[in-house]
């Protein structure tokens, strides 16, 4: 098959929990799950630790999509931070929504250490759908787009 | 003297806008004036004022100035500017058009500031005389005329007619350029006009404020007044009154790193910023009492100071209009009348 | 009011009660009323108002103010004293310092929102009954007051005070308010008319920090947009981004915690809506986690410091309305 | 600006096959402050850690990024690396290069660039590192085993053997567990009350063992070294200090139709019962749901015929609170429902039972002494039928998706000895497949099928179905001969598969423990830490981690054990210490980190400060207790003010992440 | 081309030298490996890494030496960190000169000099000393006094041991905070080892140090006799353009980086003490 060379390749960035999610991608890495290589992942220790200025921050650098994984709420490795994560979260997509930023351009999924398969089929899916939404053009930042 | 009905007007803009770019104050959303690239069917604003003064045009809020790129030990110097258009600001008003001339005092003082000077040189500037001066208007105090406006070309308007007259060579460029919508005009209408305005000026509220307390010799009675403590009191240390200033000019250098480069760039800058002078190991301005006092004292006493007593304000009362605990230049002089004699 | 209250400050002062009194100044004009301390009864006769051109909202001054010696009048208006219960529950400010006169509050409108209207060249107002009746330059105009209220006060959320002393006058009721109509109508916009609406608002801000530094939320003792250390420090917003960024942040930094006092978007020299984040977060936090008013008192947890079990996931933003 | 040096791992050809290796290598050395770039076959061997170290003396590294395998697989080993260099472990950054990047992707140009972005994100960070110290916490010598079954008896047991303390907490009133139930086990067929009830005494006897029985835990706080414990004592309304066990009560009890669950409701005991004769402790309990005194204020029978006095009607449920040093969950399994299952008529015939029904139809101390009668008509069964796999490997969704384990071996247990015991009767097992991977256990299997003539059929049962004259219509497809057939049965046996105990989701919440899709816990390390818990002090033992028979079960029983023995032998565990901080400058004092601290590590107090003019101000402000902080990092993003900060993970350098990432 | 004053010139670091535990001297040439461009004693340049910061420091240097420029930097902040982190052969960006520099061809010719400076405050005076000891008949008797915490953190102490101790007509004082093994001098701090050297009222003072050093050593220098117009002193302040336009570093009306650094004592007695 031809590649074409002008076809839109997203920038995306995971940030993942180190003792579900993260865990979670190393599992579907054992299991050799593909999934596209656009996806780079954070380690970080809890969700909790997701401060919306990350977020924010990718989209800024040229991240078209960013996702944030996490323990399934209730199996927080420590304890509650997914439910804070959560909160913190629902609030801020829903700005970024109001502000007109394309909610599809951000997501949560709750990723446990055992659900590599999991994880691959959301990092797909999610991939799927930020290149069809395209360039991130509503909250970039022209500066760091020159080359 | 040329004129044109002010129903005329957009053929005038579509004119100036030939081969340029052309600014004229329009409301914005929010229904406040500011100075907009003109497209055509552009209304200009009814208002007074812009709520940003035109300083930005020579010295805008955020500009590049050098760009970097890195690689190794190595480092590559890249000058961002490309050769910018022409372009004519139209409607700039006399407190405004004084502005410049201050800027120019700093900007082009040696070592001459090419950003700035190279703005300066591609821009016209074409003023609008004032007709209807406000209450926060105190620009006579500083000795600035609002019937007569400095500038490239000086415009006029009465009722239903606009009078321009060229005073520089670009001016004249500038009437060349537009004369095809304009008709030969007499002065009468325009000195009436004038003869009106200087009818209210005295009744400005304002009309009376005295710049004889102020002046480059009177640092150090000032600068030690215990007034400052009670005027700054309230002061929120934000930017307004100084980003909407005509005539301050502080800057900030900061380097942006793009993931590719580090572009260089300045901005706007705000004495009454918390971290303005803020260094490594201290601050010599601790106190929002300080940082007010130097944006004042700058004004009325160290500008005077450099620059043979002209005073670094044009009585715009923009502050006044825009300062959130309604603070301003003007209590602060009337405060401290009396605290130099 | 004006009258009751400079007499009621000169009490508290002479009883030993308070050292000095927070409160409004008059100005030039009938509107520039600037935020001053008084030390005795002859400055507060020489200076003191009360009208409608009294808005600024002083709880921010006390975090400064609770910190000096002895304790200090202040007067707060309804919306004030939310602000205030927030500050005390954030130990922000000291309680024990303050003595509070709530004062009643019909709206407070302000020079600017006047010359919205189209009146300039303002000499002098006088309040007849509705009406104010403004005195200019190129004559005498008049304005209803319901005309000339910002729209803070147009869909004012209480009249009732949460926190004081005393009151002076009599204290009102919680307001059914229509503060989120127009965050309503917002969402019901496509994604695309949102992001041009709000490109068109914040594409102004000249990033005075007047917002912030007049916010009552807002009293970190460094913030992070001017701390070089922070990784996200900005001063003049250089690309749309940085403006994006600044009110988001700021935003969301207050979630939870503002009150919806409506100081940033008085303070603002563009005239930017920036109550309509604020009030989106606590339109969101409302539907998402149950009614929440930040400061109705001093104990109740923020939003964000606490959670739910069964709390809506993140994707209820994808399952809304619009697109 | 540190010094950084780059070492990319092959991993063999693990990460060399996709990404090539050199070229990440060559591309990383140009990033700004990497002064040293190199690429080895392993860099976990000895040779490669060996390489590492050098290069740090060498090139007087401050910093060191390993591309190689997941961080969560040798973080540590290279944290000791360059600690063995002179260098502070945390200096050290992890590209995870294989699981998400080799293993992944196919297309080796893909692999590369990728892996040279997750180099480069890992050498931004490493910029901003800064040496961390681990501070010290005291571990309680004393250690919790949730489950009283044989992996958590054993785990008591050799815990204690060491000198240890060690509690018991069991739900059910004795220990023991489900090999009470069991008859015989296989391979060797020896009595499983005679190898178990001796343990279940050493247990009792044991002086630093303590049993918790008919106990539950109800809350679980700390952390590794220092938890602390609620548990719950349920009411039993019998002192178990009075109480001898004389067993008097419970046949004097007027109440006598409760369904006994030790032998799975096929008899019935009484409303207060000892559940089998071994049971440890043996003391009775009264059973609140079927007493008529504690229901309704009338009976008092028990009372009056205790001599000892150790009726007490009044008892409440009782919380205690102990701290322990480590955890080990044995929570067990039970054999799954079989509402789903219905096509095998196991609700509608009495004559459609389950194995572990079978062992107690077997057992001499069964509802039928061991005798194997039909439950329905008590008649001596002909034909049996055992169904294998009910619920086992089932993708469907009704039953389990993974394999039970130990049913291939039972069911060959259960028709060898009905085929010894009875050789009258004729025995089917229908199979998908027959897995014997044990030692002797196919040497065993086959036993069955040629010494006593098992008819093994690989074949599904499709339908049982109960005929008017008693007996069971068996409809099965024999896939070999690939024929319909009917067996006419007098009894079907169903191999139902197991799933973990329902307790142990709960637990898992408390113990902050992760579990998989299917609730058994989830070790450490599928290979390498099998019976540890990725939370730290947390341990597996038995069925409560995956299915498993009696001496895989004791073996990690013993394995935990040791693990917990190794872990109370320290007298301080080193803290992680990528840990929250709070600078006091920043701090607003507002209270919103202490509110979201899950472990009460954060502290208010009011300090004094020299402020920058001079003057002095009182200033509320947080501190983070480093010991007590587990370093989630929740605090970090509710602090307005970025006072607060996670080390090692500081707002600067995940940013420096996302920078390097998205450029 | 007109010279441009916010874009920068590109430098070569060709020598690292450290001088003190946290104070290192760096030399630098143009791309070229000539001098970047020509300086009076006293005059500062901008230095700045991409990305890292920009920040004023004085040429240490003397503009007598024609191949190149040294800067002596004391590590406190971010930039001054990254470039102590440096290796040779890195490029840096530079600007300037900037400032008035000390009047060595008028007011100090002809003149005995005392030079007073505390810790790194030595390295402005630096290049004043060297430009002094190569026009040496320019000038009168030369005196340094030098102090410093500890010996360890004397600057250039070398330089002034092999080279200025070792010139005619110059008379080199040193003196450390307290006492340290291996220390035959004097010990004590500078303001009162000056008053204790009793230096010769005709001598112009030319003075460096941390803002306490100078607060006393300028009021035991007047105890002593001296006048404020004797006295010259370099300032620092927050700069960011170095042209007097951005509006940071004044004092009164006078801008440091355009006006200064260099002041006599009697000007800035006349100017707010804002710094």
């Amino acid at each position: 098959m031809q590649v074409n060379e002008k076809e839109f390749k997203p920038t995306i960035v995971a940030f993942c929990c180190n003792w579900c999610s993260y865990a979670g991608a190393d599992l579907a890495g054992t299991n050799r799950l593909n999934y596209p290589a656009d996806v780079k992942i954070i380690r970080v220790p809890c969700s909790c630790r997701v401060n919306p200025m990350f977020i924010l921050r990718a989209f800024q650098r040229g991240a078209d999509g960013v996702i944030m994984c996490g323990c399934h709420p209730g199996d927080c490795h420590y304890t509650t931070g997914n439910y804070y994560a959560r909160r913190r979260m629902t609030l801020l997509f829903s700005m970024l929504d109001y502000l007109g930023i394309e909610r599809e351009r951000t997501r949560v999924e709750w990723v446990s250490a055992a659900e590599g398969a999991k994880f691959a089929a959301t990092m797909n899916e999610f991939v799927e759908t930020v290149t069809k939404l395209g360039e991130n053009k509503r909250l970039e930042d022209l500066r760091c787009k020159e080359k | 003297m040329f004129k044109l009905s002010l129903n005329n007007l957009n053929d005038l803009f579509k004119a100036a806008a030939e081969g340029g770019a052309l600014y004229i104050p329009a409301d914005d959303g929010a229904g406040q004036a500011r100075f907009t690239r003109w497209c055509d069917g552009m209304e200009m604003s009814k208002a007074l004022k812009t709520v940003k003064s035109a300083k930005e045009f020579f010295f805008p809020q955020t500009e590049s100035l050098v760009d970097f790129k890195m690689k190794g030990k190595e480092i590559e110097i890249i000058d961002p500017r490309t050769e910018s258009e022409d372009f004519v600001v139209f409607g700039v008003r006399a407190c405004d058009a004084r502005s410049f001339s201050i800027l120019d005092k700093v900007f082009l003082a040696d070592p001459v500031d090419t950003y700035y000077k190279s703005r300066r040189e591609h821009g016209t500037i074409v003023t609008m005389a004032c007709s209807r001066p406000e209450e926060t208007c105190f620009c006579t105090a500083f000795g600035v005329d609002p019937t007569a406006p400095e500038g490239d070309a000086v415009c006029y308007m009465t009722e239903d007619e606009l009078f321009i007259e060229a005073k520089t060579e670009k001016g004249t460029a500038f009437v060349e350029k537009v004369k095809a919508v304009l008709t030969d005009g007499d002065a009468a209408p325009v000195e009436a006009q004038k003869a009106a305005v200087k009818e209210i000026l005295p009744k400005l509220p304002l009309a009376n404020l005295s710049t004889d307390s102020f002046g480059g010799d009177k640092l150090m009675e000032l600068f030690d007044s215990p007034k400052w403590a009670e005027l700054s009191a309230s002061c929120l240390g934000c930017g307004t009154c100084t980003f909407v200033c005509p005539t301050c000019q502080c800057y900030d250098i900061r380097d942006f790193e793009t993931g590719h480069g580090v572009k260089r760039f300045r901005c706007w800058d705000s004495c009454m910023f918390s971290d303005f002078t803020k260094m490594a190991h201290g601050n010599p301005r601790l106190t929002q009492l300080e940082r007010f006092r130097q944006r004042f004292m700058h004004k009325l006493v160290y500008f005077p100071a450099n620059n043979d007593g002209e005073f670094g304000c044009v009585g715009c009362g923009r502050c006044l209009s825009k300062c959130p605990i309604s603070m301003n230049i003007v209590k602060v002089m009337k405060t401290l009348e009396g605290e130099s004699k | 009011m004006q009258g009751k209250m400079i007499a009621r400050a000169k009490e508290l002062l002479q009883n030993g009660t308070v050292n000095r009194v927070i409160g409004w100044k008059a100005g030039d004009f009938a509107y520039d009323i600037t935020p001053a301390v008084f030390n005795s009864a002859e400055e507060l006769d020489a200076g003191f108002v009360y009208n409608d051109f009294c808005g600024a909202n002083f709880s921010k001054y006390l975090v400064k103010e609770s910190r000096k010696e002895g304790k200090i009048l202040v007067f707060l208006k309804p919306c004030d004293t939310y602000s205030f219960n927030q500050l005390t529950k954030e130990h922000r400010i000291i309680r024990d310092n303050i003595y509070v006169v709530g004062v009643p509050c019909d709206g407070k409108t302000d020079g600017e929102t006047l010359k919205l209207k189209g009146i300039t060249g303002i000499t002098g107002i006088k309040t007849e009954g509705d009406s104010f009746v403004v005195d200019t330059l190129y004559g005498e105009k008049t304005i209803a007051k319901a005309d000339a209220l910002p729209e803070r006060c147009l869909s004012c959320k209480s009249k009732k005070h949460v926190a004081y002393d005393e009151l002076l006058g009599e204290d009102g009721e919680v307001c059914e308010s229509n503060r989120f109509d127009m965050v309503e109508k917002l969402e019901a916009m496509s994604s695309e008319e949102r992001f041009n609406f709000w490109r068109g608002e914040l594409s102004r801000c000249i990033r005075c920090n007047a917002c912030r530094n007049v916010c009552p939320a807002c009293t970190c003792e460094r913030c992070v947009f001017d701390n070089d250390n922070s990784g996200i420090a900005q001063k003049a917003a250089a690309d749309s981004f940085e403006e994006n960024m600044f009110h988001i942040i700021r935003a969301f930094h207050v979630a939870g915690r503002c009150t919806d006092c409506g100081e940033c978007s008085r303070v603002c020299p563009q005239n930017i809506p920036l109550h309509l984040l604020n009030r989106k977060f606590i339109k969101d936090i409302n539907e998402f986690y149950g009614e929440f008013q930040a400061g109705e008192d001093t104990e109740t947890r923020a939003p964000l410091n606490i959670f739910d079990t069964e709390d809506v996931e993140p994707s209820v933003v994808y399952e809304k309305g619009g697109n | 600006m540190q010094r950084i040096g780059v070492f990319v791992c092959w991993c063999g050809s693990n990460i060399a096959a996709t990404v090539d290796v050199e070229a990440v290598s060559e591309a990383l050395k140009s990033e700004p402050g990497v002064v040293f770039s190199t690429n080895y076959q392993y860099m976990c061997s000895e040779a490669g850690q060996n390489m590492i170290k050098d290069a740090i003396k060498e090139h007087n590294l401050t910093g060191v990024v390993i591309c190689s395998c997941s961080p969560r697989m040798h973080e540590a080993t290279f944290r000791k690396t360059v600690q063995g260099a002179g260098l502070n472990p945390y200096m050290v950054e992890i590209a995870n290069i294989r699981e998400q990047c080799s293993w992944i992707h196919k297309d080796k140009q893909t692999g590369t660039e990728k892996a040279i972005i997750l180099g480069k994100a890992a050498i931004a960070k490493v910029h901003l590192n800064a040496p961390l110290t681990a501070g010290e916490s005291p571990v309680v010598k004393r250690a919790l085993v949730i489950g009283g079954g044989i992996a958590g008896i054993q785990t008591a047991l050799d815990i204690a053997e060491a000198g240890f303390d060690v509690d018991i907490v069991e739900t059910k009133p004795t220990i023991g567990g489900k090999m009470t139930q069991i008859d015989k086990t296989f391979p060797t067929l020896d009595c499983a009350a005679c190898i178990l009830t001796p343990k279940m005494v050493d247990c009792a006897q044991n002086e630093k063992i303590h049993i918790y029985s008919y106990s539950e835990v109800t809350a679980v706080k700390g952390f590794v070294g220092n938890f602390t414990v609620s548990i719950k004592k349920k009411a039993r309304y019998v002192d178990t200090t009075k109480c001898t066990g004389c067993g008097v009560c419970t046949e004097k009890c007027p109440v006598k139709n409760v369904p006994n669950e030790f032998n799975l409701g096929m008899n019935n005991r009484r409303a207060i019962y000892i559940p089998f004769a071994q049971a440890v402790p043996k003391v009775a309990t009264i059973d609140a749901d079927y007493c008529n005194m504690l229901k309704n204020g009338k009976c008092g029978v028990c009372s009056k015929v205790c001599t000892a006095g150790a009726i007490d009607y009044k008892q409440q449920d009782e919380i205690i609170e102990e701290r322990y040093g480590a955890i080990v969950a044995a929570t067990g399994f039970n054999p799954i429902k079989l509402d789903n299952f219905d096509e095998f008529a196991y609700s509608q015939s009495k004559d459609v039972i389950t194995s572990l029904e079978f062992e107690r139809l077997t057992n001499a101390a069964g509802p039928t002494s061991g005798q194997l009668l039909r439950p329905s008509d008590g008649k001596h069964p002909h034909t049996i039928v055992f169904v294998q796999c009910v619920g086992s490997r089932d993708t469907s969704g009704c039953g389990k998706p993974y394999c039970s384990k130990i049913c291939c071996m039972y069911t060959a247990k259960h028709a060898m000895l009905t085929r010894e015991k009875y050789p009258d009767t004729d025995v089917y097992v229908f199979y998908i497949d027959v897995r014997t991977p044990g030692k002797n256990f196919d040497e065993f299997y086959r036993r069955a099928v040629e010494d006593y003539n098992v008819h093994y059929i690989k074949g599904m049962v499709g339908k049982v179905a109960p005929r008017a004259d008693g007996t069971l219509d068996v409809q099965a497809s024999d896939l070999i001969s690939n024929e319909q057939l009917h067996i006419s049965a007098d009894l079907v046996v169903l191999a139902a598969a197991i799933e973990p105990d329902k307790s142990a989701r709960p637990l898992a919440t408390m113990l902050t423990a992760s579990m998989d899709t299917n609730d058994f816990f989830t070790e450490a390390h599928a290979k390498l830490r099998p019976v540890e818990s990725p939370t730290a002090g947390v341990f597996l033992s038995g069925t409560c981690q995956g299915p498993k028979d009696i001496p895989e079960t004791v073996s990690q029983a013993s394995a935990a054990a040791a693990k917990v023995i190794g872990l109370l032998c320290k007298d301080k565990l080193t803290c992680n210490p990528c840990v929250a901080h709070s600078d006091e400058m920043l701090c607003n004092g507002c209270s919103s980190c202490e509110k979201v601290c899950p472990y009460g590590a954060i502290t208010y107090s009011d300090k004094e400060f020299r402020m920058p003019d001079r003057t002095t101000a009182i200033r509320r402000v947080a501190a983070v207790n480093e010991a007590v902080c587990q370093g989630c990092g929740a605090c970090t993003v509710a602090c307005p003010s970025g006072a607060m900060d996670l080390k090692g993970f500081s707002n600067k350098q995940i940013m420096a992440e996302v920078d390097a990432i998205c450029k | 081309m007109i010279d441009e004053t916010l874009i920068p010139k590109l430098g070569v670091v060709t020598d690292i030298r450290q001088d003190t535990p946290d104070v290192k001297t760096f030399r630098v040439v143009g791309t070229d490996g000539k001098k970047v461009f020509e300086h009076i004693p006293g005059q500062c340049a901008m230095l700045s890494i991409p990305g890292v910061g920009e920040a004023m420091f004085s040429i240490t240097s003397s503009p007598t030496n024609t191949e190149f420029m040294e800067f002596s930097i004391k590590k406190c902040g971010c930039l001054t960190t990254w470039l102590h982190a440096m290796d040779v052969g890195q490029q840096i960006t530079i600007r300037g000169p900037y400032g008035n520099g000390f009047p060595v061809e008028s007011a100090f010719k002809g003149k005995d000099l005392l030079f007073i400076a505390g810790g790194i405050g030595l390295a402005p005076l630096r290049s004043v000393i060297n430009y002094i000891r190569d026009k040496r008949d320019n000038y009168g008797k030369v005196q340094i006094i030098y102090g410093s915490r500890s010996m360890d953190d004397l600057v250039d102490y070398k330089e002034i041991i092999d080279e200025w101790m070792a010139d005619d007509g110059i008379e080199v004082n040193l003196t450390i905070d307290r006492e340290q093994e291996g220390w035959n001098g004097h010990v004590g701090f500078v303001p009162n080892y000056v008053k204790e050297l009793n230096p010769d009222l005709g001598k112009t003072v030319v003075m460096c140090g941390p803002p306490i050093m100078i607060k006393f050593t300028l009021g035991g220098l007047k105890e002593l006799g001296f006048k404020e117009t004797q006295v010259f002193t370099t300032m620092e302040l927050r700069m960011k353009c170095g042209v007097g336009k951005c509006g940071r570093c004044n004092i009164g009306s006078k801008y440091v980086c355009k006006d200064g650094p260099v002041f006599r004592f009697d000007q800035l007695s006349q100017l707010p003490n804002e710094y």
